[in-house]
């Protein structure tokens, strides 16, 4: 089962306030199979370390965007390469 | 007759006379050019600097999906998004937006639209750094920025 | 904070980016800069160029109050209109108008404002030098630009 | 009583096609003291000869500024030093 493990492999992308609370920039990550939507993938990092659960303590205030394009929170990650958390944008 | 988008995302200051005269080149159908440029306030003197996060590959394919919206919606001869990331000092340009139109409305109406969009949905952060060397913090998004997204 | 605006009547081009330096300079509590620039167009190759007659002294005058009612409505930090007459060929541009605020909404409307009130307000007329050299005749006034004022 | 009529003088100024129509850009006028407002000075002007009947043959489209402001057709003229008589403006 090791390749079917590989293939569900993520990168985990963090930005802003959710970099520095979390203090890394990415991340490889192996969600486990009951992990279906960006929302499940918040709640699931939340239990990796206090960092993540400063990270995502206000988790309807984070974005997350698959592959480069905003997505919502019950939006699926199934087959998803890149899957980036971030706080609301401020450019312009 | 339309132009695709120009789109950069880069550290370097841009010219906007210059982006404003490729644009528009040798045409003769272009009526009215708008030209918006947003730039970095010290907030009363508070503010050093910005340093301004981006999330590369996406601020550019999210500028282009933006972009195409309002290609599709004005009748628009050219277009030319050019947004800065890292340090960024009071007094310097962060963002520009042109657009060309043979009549005024459209070019106006895609320029608001394009930073309506930009400022909420460019993956871009901007956190302060003051004046006294202290860490200012992350700006907060403003909801009337959400808002104003309501009217397109 | 407000500048009194800078409005000139001339025939010469302007330089729109040496006006928005001017306009900014070294201040650092400017947020947004909107540059209006309408252009003669060639109409499909029929038009050789444009004369542009203009009432000296009232030109000024109406653009002057026209402007004061921007500053009124709006928290500008800076307002510079130029506007050309005389002959003006394909290309070339007709009309600068440069806003400057802290916030992009004041900057936008204002320049739009300003642009719907000069198209109907301001004493120039025009007039069409076809490229066969015939001439073309004057401009006719447009309804939507005279709508365009009932939204203000 | 000349020096009352010198003071009723007022300067006219035409343009675009109303200047081309009537043949000049600008002279002294000395309307007869009937003329009350710009809508009387328009039909007045009429009757000065054919350029004027045809300058002003649709008068409603004609705009009038009294010393370098706009006026409407029922607007007084007295003390009035210039009234300028044009098309509907095509600037911008």
């Amino acid at each position: 089962m090791k390749v079917e493990e590989e293939e569900e492999e993520v990168k985990a992308l963090y930005f802003a306030w959710v970099r520095e609370r979390i203090g890394k920039a990415e991340e490889e990550l192996a969600p486990p199979p009951d992990i279906a939507t960006v929302g499940d993938m918040i709640a699931w990092l939340k239990t990796r370390g206090e960092e993540y659960a400063y990270a995502f303590e206000n988790s309807r205030s984070i974005r997350a965007a698959i592959d480069r394009t905003h997505v919502k929170h019950d939006s699926p990650i199934s087959g998803a390469r890149e899957i980036a958390f971030f706080p609301p944008m401020t450019g312009g | 007759m339309a132009r695709p988008a120009t789109i950069r995302v880069q550290r370097e200051l841009f010219d906007a006379a210059a982006e404003a005269a490729t644009l528009s080149g040798e045409r003769t159908d272009v009526g009215a050019i708008v030209t918006f440029i947003g730039l970095c306030r010290d907030e009363g003197g508070r503010l050093s600097r910005l340093n301004l996060e981006h999330y590369p590959g996406m601020a550019e394919a999210e500028i282009g999906r933006v972009a195409d919206e309002a290609l599709a919606r004005w009748p628009l001869l050219g277009l030319t998004i050019v947004h800065r990331h890292g340090p960024i000092r009071p007094g310097e340009p962060i963002v520009l937006v042109l657009t060309a139109s043979s009549h005024r409305a459209a070019a106006f109406e895609a320029a608001e639209f394009l930073m309506d969009y930009l400022k909420s949905n460019a993956p871009f952060w901007k956190k302060e750094v003051l004046a006294e060397g202290f860490e200012g913090g992350w700006v907060g998004a403003k909801e009337e920025d959400e808002d104003a997204l309501t009217r397109w």
